[in-house]
């Protein structure tokens, strides 16, 4: 740090050429009079907003107006007197066990006013489907975006300066990359006996039998890759106490209800005692639907008696929230000459990450869809959910289906094209209509499929590309 | 250090560290939160402004160089009586949707058309391609900007 | 960002006599689009920025009696609407315009570009096909050089402690020669190039002439493929020659296998762009 | 050399959790001048939803969408909502205010029914009046029918209701089973061009044509369609997060490689005519799977083009430019073996 602004800024007032901008272009500003915006606004309402009846109206939002003035209040865009910022300390290894955290240092700098760790947590568990999260690691940290520790300082960059004096012991355990490997006995264990956390079975007809019949069987063995949700927002949250000992949060959860209810969980207090509002989210897509940072910004608040707010870096969103499932799908297809499918029989692994987040929704979803949208009488679908010591997979726009799509679709035209059946031809043959029987010998009801083939084709020009 | 500044037509200061950006200038000393942070590292685009006349990332730019220059924000494109007509076509085609990105893909398409107020499709899909949408796809917000040129162009040869 | 001080001075001297002074902990800050990330992920030793970018001197393009000077603080939105530019060095600004997006290149620097001196700079190629020299400022006084001579390795030129690059010469014989840019990234807005190259030819008398073909990301610096040009120096400019020519400058490659791209893919590349280059500098001459 | 290729998917998707209930509750509340305050507990995430859920209410009520202001994602404030997940927001949530808003209508089609001398199951509510069924010249506004309700009969008009979609649990050995109640269809066609000296793929155009029931506000559900699509073009091609040892090693925007507006090619988008008996005003849901087939059709587009199946998403050039070499080599193997 240098020490001598106060010289610099005489001295660079001689040297800064002028108050004239010396930048490229000399085009003259066409700023609009009458700035800056006083509000309201009294603009006309469009007539989509206006006439009956309502449904079925191009009507457009007004939230959409408050977006393109600016005026959108996303959390890190609310602040309040005395507020405090947060930081999370992410584990130094992908497996290890933590042996001891010190925050005497961090604590000790000027600026910093409360620091938290898993051990402080009430209950620190939490997760949809299982709850076997926590809310910052302890004692075990299961992959590198878990956090160990959190500060609140005056400001961030305090915050995050004084995470760097936080010191953390670890014994490192063995860790588990490759779901395949994780799969296997003999593989580190990540949670409890086994890596795999949850499966699926949906079994309908004699697949084997059907495989044996049909005269032509395709393999292949699909693989799909981890995906962020990129929302162009990190998550967000305030926390900020009254005198009731009552809890006000703002965050960026899509999910609310739920969200207090996990809250409670985890800070042991009634879900009477907790308000929590959700803002507009600037982009979820799965990745905020569940609490994240939201107890510990509450807890920071309680220890610190101030408003504590905590926006995600760029790459804390990549590396601490959620992403999507990768899927290794193995698919076994019989047909008959025609190109009938009559027999389907496929093999899920999903990666799953360090915990198992919305894993059980994915894997159903997956399983169920994996057939694809096709009447197809012998079926067996099995998937493994497994953990591994990376990301935690969740809760991504499709749970699964673009992932099972993507085989289902390819395997499909691998078959259309040995057959010598046109793409389109093969699907109207084989797909859903009205009172199809799902995989799961469920009747569907407004069944839209070959009407969406057909209007696709036609707006394509399909046929005549063909010809 | 002490800076001065033209933001939306208006001399603005404020005493800020020398390390500082001009989003956050922007955001935190001069009460202008419309400018968003998405990345902090210019790769977003969340965070545009216009500095004499230029779209830039104000993450990137320190305050101190935008000492003395004319800003223009989000907060700046409309005024009290009428919507930018950028912001009335992104409103009307529901080009924006979480909104994140707006502010910041509004001071690009501004730039684009201040510079060239008939540019191609490609030209605008050019424009904005330094500001990331999650969201929509581009296409409403390319047809948009499309349909403001298309009005001033039509407004030129009256 | 941590704690930093701030400085604009107006002249090349006062910049350099600041430097000086103020050793290791000070750094000369120029558009900033790489500089200030930096600073944030990784700040280092750096107390002050000594900002050049407002300095006269460092500034403008103008064509003179030698060729045509490029101001180091010049920006690729200047470039890429500098009639100038557009008229006689089109490789430059072509390589301008695939440089981040709009906001990038309307802050970044042709001389930020080079003196950060990364392996996949993109004004490198097409500077280096049109024989392009720098001239640098220091306690010394101006020194000049080939453009070749001042990229040393990733990230260091050969700058000396505290001289500062000042301009970017073409030489009047390369003003319109025939050229082109071509860069492959991994996504067509905002790309880092996996590969970036650029040619430029003359034909005379249906023979190619002075010759040149640079290509970035392929070493640890932006290099050219000398033996490819001497291959091609005063031969008829057929396409199984340009393939040839194409095939030696995969050799004369030494790309990197990282997340990006493997070896292989990268030497595919150079094959690709290489003879694209040359093709498209030859059809522009023979149009002539 | 660029090469064109076509490739078509379609695809299947459920509306709502699987098996699990997932209720959604809705508060209806009519003013006395004729609009409405609608209390949800979802929240915006960008979609247009609370747009959407207000429309939905102001069917029911006889309103246009300005006349409903719509609260939400305020636990202090807003009934239970499951959430914004799982394309349920449109189908169970509009359910809900459906509900809602029918039992605000009742309190005052029970207020209208002696002033219009009919019974109330006689009455509807339309263009902002409360009519007798079928005959628009024997109607009262709604801002009189909540008036007279609320300071002469004493009843205000308000409504809260909530909805689940019946689901049937799932056969734990073999699946089999009724996991929701309703499920949505598209298909997407892709035409493209690969450059075969660098694997590139150039997505020229999409055509995707989705059914989510009634569009209850069609510019919303092709903006839904459009951001899925491109969604899938970063899925199909571009995006991955990379690990070594564990650790992330592109984790920002600059080496994660998703769509820019240069990437994104030209969409056609169309919806079927289609109507869910189950859903409000016959509407399921848009959300989630307009991202679902697009992956499926570039890689068949690019088969189509050159003739190589990628099976490990994304299709990078690279990795498009491998397979078109080993194709190569294999078929002057084939050519001289």
């Amino acid at each position: 740090m240098v020490t001598r602004t106060t010289d610099i800024q005489t001295e660079e007032d001689q040297l800064i050429p002028s108050q004239e901008s010396k930048a490229p272009s000399s085009q003259p500003l066409s700023v609009l009079g009458g700035n800056p915006v006083l509000y309201p606004l009294e603009l006309p309402q469009s007539d989509t907003r206006t006439s009956t009846p309502a449904v079925g109206q191009r009507a457009t939002r007004p939230d959409g107006r408050l977006h393109g003035l600016g005026q959108t209040q996303y959390i890190d865009d609310i602040s309040f007197p005395h507020m405090l910022h947060a930081k999370i300390l992410r584990s130094e290894y992908p497996h290890a066990r933590i042996v001891n955290i010190d925050t005497s240092e961090a604590e000790k700098m000027p600026g910093v006013i409360a620091t938290i760790t898993g051990a402080e947590v009430p209950e620190n568990t939490f997760g949809p489907t299982y709850q076997d999260q926590p809310v910052l690691a302890y004692p075990i940290a299961r992959h590198l975006g878990d956090g160990v520790a959190a500060v609140a300082a005056t400001t961030e960059q305090l915050a995050t300066e004084a995470l760097e004096k936080i010191k953390v012991e670890y014994e490192p355990l063995t860790p588990v990359f490759d779901p395949l490997e994780a799969i296997e006995d003999d593989s580190p264990k990540i949670h409890g006996e086994s890596n795999i956390y949850t499966s699926k079975i949906i079994k309908k007809g004699d697949v084997e039998k059907a495989l044996k019949d049909s005269p032509h069987v395709f393999h292949r063995q699909y693989k799909t890759q981890m995906v962020e949700h990129v929302p162009l927002e990190p998550q967000a949250t305030i926390a900020s106490w009254d005198g009731n000992g009552r809890v006000t949060i703002w965050s960026s959860l899509g999910r609310i209800t739920l969200g207090r209810e996990d809250i409670s969980r985890t800070l042991a207090i009634p879900q009477s005692r907790i308000r929590l509002i959700g803002t507009i989210v600037g982009g979820n897509f799965g990745g905020k639907n569940e609490i994240r940072n939201e107890p510990i910004v509450a807890l920071l608040s309680k220890k610190s008696r101030r408003p504590v707010k905590c926006v995600f870096t760029r790459d804390e969103e990549f590396t601490s929230s959620t992403i999507r499932h990768p899927f290794i799908m193995d698919y076994t297809t019989g047909v008959n000459d025609e190109g009938l499918i009559l027999a389907r029989k496929i093999r899920l692994v999903l990666d799953g990450g360090a915990y198992c987040s919305w894993t059980g929704t994915t894997i159903g979803k997956g399983s169920i869809l994996a057939p694809g949208p096709y009447n197809i009488e012998n079926v067996f679908v099995e998937a493994y959910a497994v953990y591994t010591n990376k990301t935690t997979t969740g809760a991504m726009r499709g749970f699964g289906a673009p992932q099972v799509c993507f085989a289902y679709e390819s395997q499909m035209d691998e078959i259309a094209h040995k057959l010598g059946i046109d793409p389109l031809e093969i699907r109207l043959k084989n797909g859903f209509s009205e009172n199809s029987l799902s995989p799961t010998s469920q009747t569907l009801q407004s069944v839209a499929l070959k009407e969406s083939l057909n209007q696709a084709s036609d707006r394509f020009g399909w046929k005549e590309w063909k010809a | 250090m002490l800076i001065e500044l033209r933001v939306n037509g208006e001399l603005r200061s404020a005493d800020v560290p020398p390390e500082t950006t001009l989003l956050k200038m922007l955001r935190e000393h001069l009460d202008l939160p419309g400018t968003k942070l998405g990345c902090d590292v210019g790769d977003c685009g969340t965070c545009t402004v216009i500095v004499d006349g230029v779209s830039v990332n104000s993450c990137l730019l320190l305050a101190g160089r935008a000492k003395g220059s004319e800003v223009t924000t989000i907060e700046g494109l409309a005024n009290s009586n009428t919507l930018h007509p950028l912001q009335q076509k992104f409103e009307e085609y529901g080009a924006l949707q979480c909104g994140f990105c707006g502010p910041g893909m509004l001071m690009s398409a501004k730039n684009l058309l201040d510079n060239n107020p008939t540019p191609t499709v490609y030209e605008v899909r050019d424009a904005l391609a330094g500001n990331l949408c999650r969201c929509t796809g581009y296409t409403k917000i390319i047809e948009a900007v499309v349909d403001v040129s298309r009005d001033m162009k039509a407004e030129s040869d009256a | 960002m941590k704690s930093l001080d701030y400085i604009a001075p107006n002249s090349a001297e006062a910049a350099v006599a600041l430097l000086s002074e103020n050793g290791e902990s000070a750094c000369p800050l120029a558009g900033g689009t790489d500089l200030v990330v930096d600073l944030k992920h990784a700040p280092g030793d750096i107390e002050l920025l000594v900002d050049v970018s407002r300095i006269d001197e460092f500034r403008g393009i103008e064509e003179t009696e030698d060729g045509l000077r490029i101001g180091s603080m010049v920006t690729y939105g200047e470039i890429m609407s500098n009639p100038i530019c557009l008229e006689k060095t089109p490789a430059i600004v072509d390589a301008s315009h695939t440089i981040g997006a709009v906001q990038t290149r309307n802050l970044g620097t042709i001389g930020g570009n080079l003196v950060t001196c990364v392996p996949s700079a993109d004004s490198a190629p097409a500077l280096m096909v049109l024989d392009a020299e720098v001239t640098v400022a220091g306690l010394d006084g101006k020194r000049r050089m080939p453009i070749e001579d001042f990229f040393v390795g990733p990230r260091k030129t050969s700058l000396e402690p505290y001289e500062l690059l000042v301009d970017i010469w073409i030489p009047k014989k390369n003003l319109g020669k025939p050229s082109d840019f071509y860069k492959f990234g991994l996504r067509k807005g905002q790309a880092l190039a996996l590969v970036n190259a650029a040619a430029a030819i003359d034909i005379k008398k249906g023979k190619i002439i002075d010759p040149r073909i640079a290509l970035g990301a392929v070493a640890p610096t932006p290099i050219r493929a000398l033996k490819a040009e001497a291959l091609l120096a005063n031969e008829k400019p057929t396409p199984e020659l340009i393939v040839e020519a194409s095939e030696i400058a995969v050799t004369e490659c030494k790309p990197i296998d990282d997340f990006r791209a493997s070896l292989k893919y990268r030497q595919q590349l150079v094959r690709t762009l290489t003879r694209r280059v040359l093709t498209r500098s030859v059809e522009i001459a023979s149009n002539r | 050399m660029k090469k064109r290729g076509r490739g078509m998917a379609c695809m299947w998707y459920p509306i709502g959790f699987t098996v699990l209930a997932n209720p959604s509750a809705a508060t209806v509340k009519v003013n006395t001048d004729g609009t409405a305050t609608l209390l949800t507990g979802t929240v915006e995430t960008g979609q247009g939803a609370l747009t959407v859920l207000g429309q939905i209410a102001a069917e029911t009520l006889g309103l246009s969408t300005d006349d409903v202001h719509v609260v939400s994602g305020d636990t202090d404030v807003t009934p239970m909502d499951t959430g914004a997940i799982a394309s349920r927001t449109t189908y169970v949530t509009g359910n809900a205010i459906v509900k809602a808003a029918e039992k605000a209508r009742e309190i005052l089609f029970e207020a209208a029914a002696p002033l219009l001398n009919v019974k109330p199951n006689q009455l509807e509510a339309r263009d902002k009046r409360i009519q007798v069924l079928g005959f628009p010249s024997s109607s009262i506004p709604i801002s009189d029918v909540v008036q007279h309700s609320e300071s002469v009969v004493g009843n205000p008009a308000i409504g809260s209701a909530s909805y689940n979609p019946p689901t049937l649990a799932m056969d734990p050995e073999t699946g089999q089973g009724k996991p929701f109640n309703t499920y949505v269809y598209a298909t997407q066609i892709a035409d493209v061009e690969v450059d075969d000296e660098t694997g590139e793929v150039e997505i020229l155009k999409i055509v995707a044509v989705h059914d989510c029931g009634t569009p209850i506000n069609p510019m919303l559900v092709e903006g839904q369609i459009q951001g899925g699509i491109s969604m899938g073009v970063g899925f199909a091609l571009q995006e991955e997060i990379l690990f070594e040892e564990g650790r992330q090693i592109n984790p920002n925007l600059t080496n994660y490689i998703m769509p820019t507006s240069l990437d994104m090619p030209e969409l056609e988008v169309g919806l079927v005519d289609n109507y869910d008996p189950t859903g409000p005003f016959g509407a399921k849901g848009a959300g989630e799977p307009t991202a679902v087939p697009t992956a499926a059709a570039i890689m068949n587009a690019i088969y189509d083009a050159v003739g190589v199946r990628i099976t490990s998403l994304p299709a990078t050039a690279e990795r498009v430019m491998m397979a078109i070499l080993e194709k190569q080599d294999s078929e002057k193997t084939a050519a001289t073996g």
